[in-house]
């Protein structure tokens, strides 16, 4: 009975296209936004922060950006480790190289790297659809990371092909400890999510989405799919490309081409496919699906104390885990994202069911 | 405070590299539950344990490491050079050492810079090192080595390039011609690694290689007709796992060994009477003293001398910080006698590490594959200091250079 | 000049000329001509099968014939994309419902709009309530667009993704979809397929509302032929790819080849 | 020149094997639409049960003849791959009918991860060993011709000579059988072919199981060059460019995308990967592929891409 | 009505675990006849069928309420291919025709569940071309390079091949030209009579639809507003009006072109 939008008259188109047009949604979100700004920083251990809420964040930025990709525009990328890869190897160069390079500008200027890898890359796409251009996809991901080897002067000449950042700050604040990397992945994941969302409630954003619908459909209304396919192999790649940089920077701190390897790929992937596709919730669902649950699952026996072989309790993660996936595809096809809105649209109808 | 000291064990019992990585993990477990069950802990002091598995990546590594660090009083060992290099810019910040025996960084033996790191017995270029030693004496002086041809089939990670650098120094002092041939990861498909051996035909050929890569290569040396006794793996390629299934195909393939394998040392009787006999065996009897298994042995005493040693000067019988273990890594003194104490006679040889050397001693020996079992096939070796030295320092110093750190002082070796 | 329905049309906007268009072997049109003049309804039917998609589909740059050329208010082209169809202001509804499965009935539409937007990335991206070329201009076509939404009556389905609408409903967001383009020439293909009288009485009141307000040029393939009779003012008659006919409805309907091959006797 | 040659040959040995693991991804897409992220898993499950099952099996029954054990594991590895095809069916696929394909690659994922999990639990996380006597030895033709003779792996050999039957078998099973044409129907629209009567489950159950089959081949030719143990399982990534280079939906394609692969590979590696520091196969191989799409978006022989409005 | 051989038993469908879209609907069909279920666009028609032929799953939907029967067994569990088996097929709205197929084999798939041997396929096959001649001429063409209409054919053709004992068919007239639309029909009243094909038919062609079916439902909103002979049906007002198109008790039917307001829905229950 909580949960209502009768009543909730828009008196104006503009008030229509808000974000979220339901006042409860918009309260939650903001106490959402509140607890994840103030209140984890006070209750999160290091460990929380440190090997699960940073990394959280982080890979949610490179699936919200996947996701604009492969959720919104239809091209599915196998690619995307590859662009993360390319992120991190160009914010290292430019700060590598630039003498007082502000650590923002080194983020950035990775991501701008990364779309011109990711435009390229993405060209094939004016001809290849579906699984073949997923597969095509991976060229880019095995030439990047054969790249990150070989070529010594992406890895600054590191014998071993690892490098490392250090000191990092932003605005001359140190970004040291967990609380100051949480809350500086927090806040640009936060932007990020903000700025997505207002493309794909944009006409660039109609205009990705009618590509992935029916293309020809787009065309004929006058939608040019080169234009639309580029621009989300730009968009997309931007921000996986940040995301890459700050999994290094912040995450890693140093780092080898494994890092960023195929299995990366697939696994964001997997994570906007189950957080739901075209969905800005999805990504983050998806994350938390993705990366938090199997830590969660492979801590549950020290939890409980149950004496469990390390094998076998690995084993049993990966069982556990794969059930649960067909699980939730069995419930809601469509992601974890489309669940929670079948579960709002019956809370809406709740307690008087049709 | 703990009662106890705890050890974290990163292991790894599944993924590509589960063989090899299963009786590693098994020898560390084993160790602490002899110690506890024979001697009632160190000085008294019972060692916990937790392992988590980090199927040798990198990010799940990390995660375990934070997982555990906030538990531990006491050091890592994280089995796998990529999560080392992670864990090298963590562990000062924490303050927790890194044991890393026989892998990892090599130019971390300099306590001076890394002072939480600790490559024990030997590090990739020691290992690099003394085969160019080996080859040359088999060749009759390295003088002979001139003109040679010798290929480094390595894993194609961090891992496998790390022995590079010495080897292009030993082949610029000895003009031996050095091919590099990289198998990528995790090396199930090196048909084409092999038609390039096939086609420039090496002399020797030095394996890199760890988990299935090793067992592969020596399929496919056979199938293009290498021999096997021109091939000399490092002390990851030397195992039980990795000629196992090739048997007699493997027969005359070489590696370097920094331990024996056999279940005749003491410390072997003692783990199959107090461990295996009670039941509390970690893994299969039969295992138990095998190359793997028994260099985790060798890396879970070392890690509880440490913290003997440390307990000598900040007091016996109480628990250890991290900060206190890591001094006792750095003054390790285990001499033939001590080792004979504690069981391992001929296992391996007396380390003593210090400030500076963080490695202790780089002694090791070739064993050789006979279709059935390994046996050794060299005396000792020791990496040529007068080559090793210059390199560490240097590649030390562009460390401390890119991260700015200063060199510690000789002050700082006390505490 | 005026046609059958007394009603005023004015000069010719599309002509067609010679078209001939090939699958391999299928030969799908055949040397076809007409031309098509301002603010008329024109009509093409024909058996199934006989090319009356192609044309559509070769007018707005969908399939490129192998000969001939067609002519809008003066240009000609052989091959032009559908993008610069569009931008002349042809729009098009699909036989086999081409809609934007994922996306809601208000998108559907509003995506019809999407020449006519012209805020770049990084306005999009920085949209606000407050101060945004983005956000104004959005609100501006959703004026026009809930107009096209009240003229189709489907209020009720805004917000509904189109995928799950009946049949029915989806032919007729698509046709919104069509208008949101404001078009002077639209292309309708089948409309009143899966129509009961009632919905194609209101969609025949919808397409001449159209040709009268907005004095928008219609071609129209049907298979109907009340509907076709009533509302057209001239019709053009494809068989196996040739035409067979041209004319007013009643010239048509007398024409014993087309008689033949389409309209039976019972029509 | 011999040395090229033996190279070719090499790449071409090689490719058989690639096309054995791809054809396991072609059987199920082309009959059900399914893109099985799986079937590395299935190859691993299935050499693990041969493996273990052919050293329990003289144990366990008292079998001398390793011949007999031989079979005895394969018959016993075979039913399991039924078991997991119809547990497939029964748990996930008939619950996701009519379902996008990316949804359904997500689930053949889980599917992935139980499997993996499963299977080591089941069979140990070791290395085993399968040994069906294929030789190991290299052999040396035209050793008169060129200097050293050209080596041909006769291991190899077989296994090319049987991944050529099968193929032969399932192309003439896809293409001249009504079973081979309800799959096809089955990949284009289940619920049209659901609708006239096509029993989705005995269907998938057959696919699966024919899947299983060749899975069970594959593992059992890549676990007797490679051992048994978990990275046999990621040798089906070495498949990826093969499925999409012959096109996804045809049988004589994986052999022959997997040929032109591996020869690609070999060559370039060895003949270019050296100079710019070695380790080009895999991007090469996808480029490669990348290349060939741009001409043909639907790989060399696949079923043309229909989108018409 | 005698000898009834589907019974469906007020029930209910909901999509998606939410949308309600069928609201307790009840009908009959008699073996041997022709019943047209009748309605605007979104009344539920398809809906109806897919809960009969049990194709409602893929579409995440589901029966919650009532019961259907097919010669008094009770059937919402079984397969879609067991009711094909027995004797139960249905042409989808929209085609639906397996698009990588040539024409001929999405007409052989059509037989999948037949046992009879390959020539009696083929006898049967001749017949369909001989219904379609137009597929005839196309049968070498993948179906999705066939036209709208072309396809509809295939659709329906499909269906035959199995030799259905009762067909569903969703609007079978979409998209045919009319000579074509006639021809469907005659077929359906040629298999009616000669081989007691039973058929339920939702049209929206209403004219056609009561000059071929016995007995006509009409459905608005889920639920079942009107009922009887297809005659009866024809001669009420309401649907003379809004089915029919004739104005005012007169008996032609009015011009498209006149139809003055289009906002002016009737419906029986809002
Ligand atoms: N898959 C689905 N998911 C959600 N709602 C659906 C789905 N399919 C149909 N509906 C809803 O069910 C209602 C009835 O649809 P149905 O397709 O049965 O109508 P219909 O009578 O066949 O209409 P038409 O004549 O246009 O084909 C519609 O309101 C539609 O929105
Ligand atoms: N892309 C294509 N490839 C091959 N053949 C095609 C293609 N498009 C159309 N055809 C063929 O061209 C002919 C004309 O098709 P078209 O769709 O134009 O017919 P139509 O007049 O619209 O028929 P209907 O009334 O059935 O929709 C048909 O025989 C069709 O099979
Ligand atoms: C740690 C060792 C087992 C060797 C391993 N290959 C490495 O990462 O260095
Ligand atoms: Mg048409
Ligand atoms: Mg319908």
């Amino acid at each position: 009975m909580i949960y209502r939008e009768n009543g909730q008259f828009k008196t104006s188109y503009g008030a229509d296209q808000q974000i979220f047009p339901i006042g409860q949604d918009r309260a939650s979100i903001l106490l959402l936004l509140a607890f994840a700004f103030v209140g984890v920083p006070l209750l999160a251990d290091e460990y929380l922060m440190r090997a699960i809420l940073i990394p959280f964040l982080i890979l949610a930025l490179a699936a919200l950006g996947l996701n604009v990709l492969v959720g919104y525009c239809g091209q599915i990328s196998l690619g995307t480790g590859a662009f993360m890869a390319v992120g991190a190897y160009a914010a290292y160069n430019l700060q590598a190289r630039i003498d007082g390079l502000p650590l923002l500008l080194a983020l950035l200027g990775g991501g701008a790297v990364s779309t011109v890898v990711g435009v390229l890359f993405g060209i094939p796409s004016l001809r290849i659809k579906g699984l073949y251009l997923a597969v095509a996809t991976l060229a880019a991901q095995f030439f990047v990371d054969w790249a990150a080897l070989r070529l010594k002067w992406v890895t600054n000449d590191s014998s071993s092909g690892s490098v490392s950042v250090a000191n990092l700050q932003a605005f001359g604040i140190p970004i040291a400890s967990p609380e100051q990397k949480y809350l500086f992945c927090l806040a640009l994941v936060t932007l990020f999510a903000l700025l997505v969302k207002n493309l794909v409630r944009s006409h660039i954003g109609r205009e990705w989405m009618a590509i992935r619908d029916m293309d020809v459909a787009a065309a004929v209304i006058g939608i040019r799919p080169v234009y639309a396919k580029l621009t989300a192999f730009a968009v997309s790649s931007f921000i996986v490309g940040v995301a890459g940089a700050l999994w290094a920077f912040v995450h890693l701190g140093s780092w080898e081409p494994a890092a960023f390897s195929i299995d990366r790929s697939f696994q964001l992937l997997f994570m906007v496919i189950i957080g739901g596709l075209g969905s800005i919730m999805g990504a983050f669902f998806g994350a938390a699906f993705i990366v938090v649950l199997p830590i969660v699952l492979d801590s549950l026996p020290y939890w409980f104390g149950i004496p469990i072989d390390t094998a076998l309790a690995s084993h049993l993660t990966f069982m556990i885990f794969g059930g649960l996936i067909v699980f939730f595809l069995i419930v809601e096809p469509h992601g974890i994202a489309r669940l929670w809105s079948t579960a709002k649209e019956k809370l809406r109808l709740w307690p008087f069911p049709h | 405070q703990a009662k106890e000291q705890f050890f974290p064990l990163l292991v790894y019992r599944t993924g590509p590299y589960a063989p090899n990585g299963t009786p590693w993990a098994n020898g560390k477990q084993d160790y602490i539950k002899l110690i506890n069950a024979r001697d009632g802990g160190i000085n008294g002091v019972k060692i916990a344990f937790e392992e988590c598995e980090t199927g040798y990546a990198t990010d799940k590594g990390v995660e375990c490491y934070e997982r555990l660090k906030g538990k531990t009083n006491t050091l890592f060992d994280p089995q796998s050079t990529g999560i080392t290099f992670a864990l090298t810019d963590k562990a000062p910040g924490d303050k927790i050492p890194l044991i890393t025996l026989g892998y990892g960084l090599s130019a971390s033996q300099d306590g001076n810079v890394f002072k939480w790191n600790f490559p024990l017995m030997g590090s990739y270029w020691t290992g690099a090192d003394v085969l160019i030693q080996h080859l040359g004496k088999k060749e009759g002086g390295l003088d002979k080595l001139k003109g040679k041809k010798i290929a480094l089939v390595y894993h194609d990670s961090p891992f496998g390039k790390e022995p590079i650098p010495l080897l292009q120094e030993r082949s610029k002092m000895h003009g031996f011609d050095l091919q590099l041939i990289p198998v990528t990861a995790p090396g199930v498909e090196q048909k084409a690694a092999w038609l390039q051996v096939r086609q420039s035909r090496p002399d020797f050929v030095l394996l890199w290689g760890w988990g299935v890569m090793n067992s592969t290569a020596l399929k496919e040396a056979q199938a293009t007709g290498y021999p096997r006794d021109k091939m000399y793996g490092v002390w990851w390629a030397g195992a039980e796992p990795d000629v196992k299934d090739v048997g007699e195909g493997a027969k005359g393939y070489n590696a370097l060994n920094l331990n024996t394998s056999g279940q005749s040392p003491k410390v072997i009787q003692d783990i199959l009477k107090f461990v295996h006999g009670k039941g509390q065996g970690t893994g299969p009897k039969d295992e138990v003293g095998s190359v793997l298994y028994t260099r985790g042995l060798i890396i879970q005493m070392l890690g509880v001398e440490a913290v003997r040693r440390a307990q000598e000067r900040f007091g016996k019988g109480k628990v250890m910080t991290s900060e206190q273990v890591r001094w006792g890594l750095e003054n390790l003194a285990l001499d033939q006698k001590k080792l004979d104490a504690l069981g391992f006679a001929g296992v391996m040889r007396p380390l003593s590490t210090s400030c500076q050397d963080h490695m202790g001693s780089s002694w090791v020996r070739v064993h050789t594959w006979d279709g059935a079992k390994w046996s050794f096939s060299s005396d000792w070796y020791q990496a040529d200091e007068q080559i090793l030295k210059p390199m560490v320092k240097a590649a030390a110093d562009k460390y401390a250079a890119d991260k700015k750190l200063t060199r510690r002082e000789a002050s700082d070796c006390g505490s | 000049m005026s046609s059958s329905s007394g009603r005023t049309v004015g000069e010719i906007v599309l002509d067609v000329r010679n078209i001939s268009l090939r699958f391999g072997g299928v030969k799908a049109l055949t040397d076809i001509s007409f031309d098509v003049r301002e603010h008329e309804v024109r009509s093409i039917i024909g058996p199934n099968g006989a090319g009356k998609s192609s044309m559509l589909n070769c007018i707005n740059g969908v399939y490129t014939p192998q000969e001939g050329r067609i002519t809008f208010r003066g240009q000609t082209f052989g091959h032009m994309n559908s993008r610069q169809v569009a931008e002349m202001g042809v729009a098009r509804t699909f036989q086999n419902l081409a809609l934007f499965k994922g996306m809601s009935v208000l998108d559907n539409i509003m995506s019809g709009r999407n020449l006519r937007m012209k805020s770049n990335l990084f306005q999009q991206a920085f949209r606000n309530p407050w101060w945004s070329r983005a956000d104004r201009e959005e609100i501006e076509h959703r004026e026009v667009v809930e107009r096209i939404i009240d003229f189709l009556e489907i209020q009720a389905y805004r917000k509904v993704p189109v995928g799950r609408l009946p049949y029915g409903l989806q032919k007729r967001v698509d046709l919104g979809r069509a208008l949101a383009m404001e078009p002077q020439v639209l292309l309708l293909d089948e409309p009143m397929a899966g129509m009961n009288l009632e919905e194609k009485q209101d969609m025949s009141r919808f397409i001449l509302d159209v040709n009268d307000e907005y004095g928008t040029t219609i071609v129209l393939i049907e298979h109907d032929m009340g509907v076709v009779m009533d509302i057209s003012d001239r019709v053009v008659v494809l068989d196996y790819g040739r035409k067979i006919g041209d004319g007013t409805p009643a010239e048509v309907r007398s024409n014993p080849e087309v008689i033949s091959a389409y309209l039976g006797t019972s029509h | 020149m011999g040395f090229l040659l033996e190279t070719v040959i090499g790449g071409l040995m090689a490719g058989m094997l690639y096309s054995l693991i791809a054809l396991g991804f072609v059987l199920i897409f082309k009959a059900s639409g399914v893109f099985n992220f799986a079937q590395g898993a299935m190859v691993l499950f299935a050499a693990l049960a041969m493996a273990r099952f052919a050293e329990w099996i003289p144990g366990l029954l008292g079998v001398q003849s390793k011949l007999l054990a031989n079979l005895l594991a394969f018959g016993g590895a075979m039913l399991v791959m039924v078991a997991v095809a119809w547990a497939i069916e029964r748990l996930v696929l008939g619950r996701l009918v009519n379902q996008e394909g990316i949804t359904l690659l997500m689930a053949t994922l889980g599917i992935t991860y139980f499997l993996d999990g499963f299977g080591q639990t089941l069979f140990g996380s070791d290395i085993y060993k399968i040994d069906i006597g294929m030789p190991k030895d290299p052999m040396f033709l035209m050793e008169s011709v060129f200097q050293g003779g050209v080596l041909v792996n006769k291991e190899d050999l077989y296994a090319a000579g049987i991944a050529a039957l099968l193929v032969l078998a399932l192309t003439m099973f896809f293409q001249y059988t009504g079973t081979g044409r309800a799959l096809r129907a089955v990949a284009d629209d289940h619920q049209a072919a659901q609708s006239i009567g096509i029993p989705l489950n005995r269907i998938w159950v057959i696919v699966w199981s024919i899947a299983g089959f060749v899975a069970l081949v594959a593992g059992i030719i890549w676990g007797s060059k490679l051992g048994v143990q978990f990275s046999l399982s990621l040798v089906a990534l070495k498949a990826l460019p093969v499925v999409i280079l012959g096109g996804l939906t045809s049988v004589p394609g994986a052999i022959i995308g997997g040929l032109i692969i591996g020869v690609g590979e070999k060559v370039s590696e060895v003949y270019v990967g050296q100079h710019i520091g070695g380790g080009i196969e895999i991007w090469f191989a996808y480029v490669l592929v990348l290349f060939v799409l741009l001409v043909r978006p639907q790989g060399l022989f696949g079923e043309k891409i229909i989108d018409r409005v | 009505m005698s000898n009834i051989l589907l019974n469906v038993n007020g029930i209910e469908v909901i999509y998606n675990h939410v949308i309600l879209v069928l609201k307790g609907v009840s009908l009959q069909v008699p073996e041997g006849g022709v019943v047209a279920l009748l309605g605007g666009n979104g009344a539920g028609k398809t809906t109806t069928l897919r809960a009969v032929s049990n194709l409602l799953a893929g579409e995440r939907g589901e029966v919650t309420k009532g019961s259907i029967e097919l010669r008094g067994t009770r059937i919402e569990k079984m397969t879609p291919a067991e009711m094909v088996r027995r004797g139960v097929v249905q042409v989808m709205e929209g085609r639906h025709c397996f698009a990588h197929l040539t024409i001929e084999e999405n007409l052989l798939t059509g037989a999948y569940t037949r046992t009879d041997g390959k020539a009696a396929v083929a006898r049967t096959l001749e017949k369909v071309y001989g219904y379609f001649p137009r597929l005839k001429t196309r049968r070498g063409s993948q179906a999705a390079y066939t036209s709208g209409g072309e396809q509809q054919m295939c659709a329906i053709g499909r269906a035959l091949m199995a030799e259905p004992k009762m067909v569903l068919l969703d609007e079978p007239s979409m998209g045919l030209a009319p000579q074509i639309v006639e021809e469907v029909f005659e077929i359906v009243r040629d298999l009616n009579q000669k081989e007691r094909t039973t058929f339920l038919l939702a049209e929206q062609n209403t004219n056609m639809a009561l000059r071929y079916a016995d007995y006509g439902y009409i459905l608005e909103n889920g639920r079942i507003v009107m009922d009887g002979e297809a005659k009866s049906l024809r001669e009420n007002e309401d649907v003379k009006e809004f089915y029919l198109g004739m104005g005012g008790g007169g008996d032609d039917r009015r011009s498209f072109r006149e139809v003055k307001s289009y906002k002016r829905r009737k419906r029986w229950l809002a």
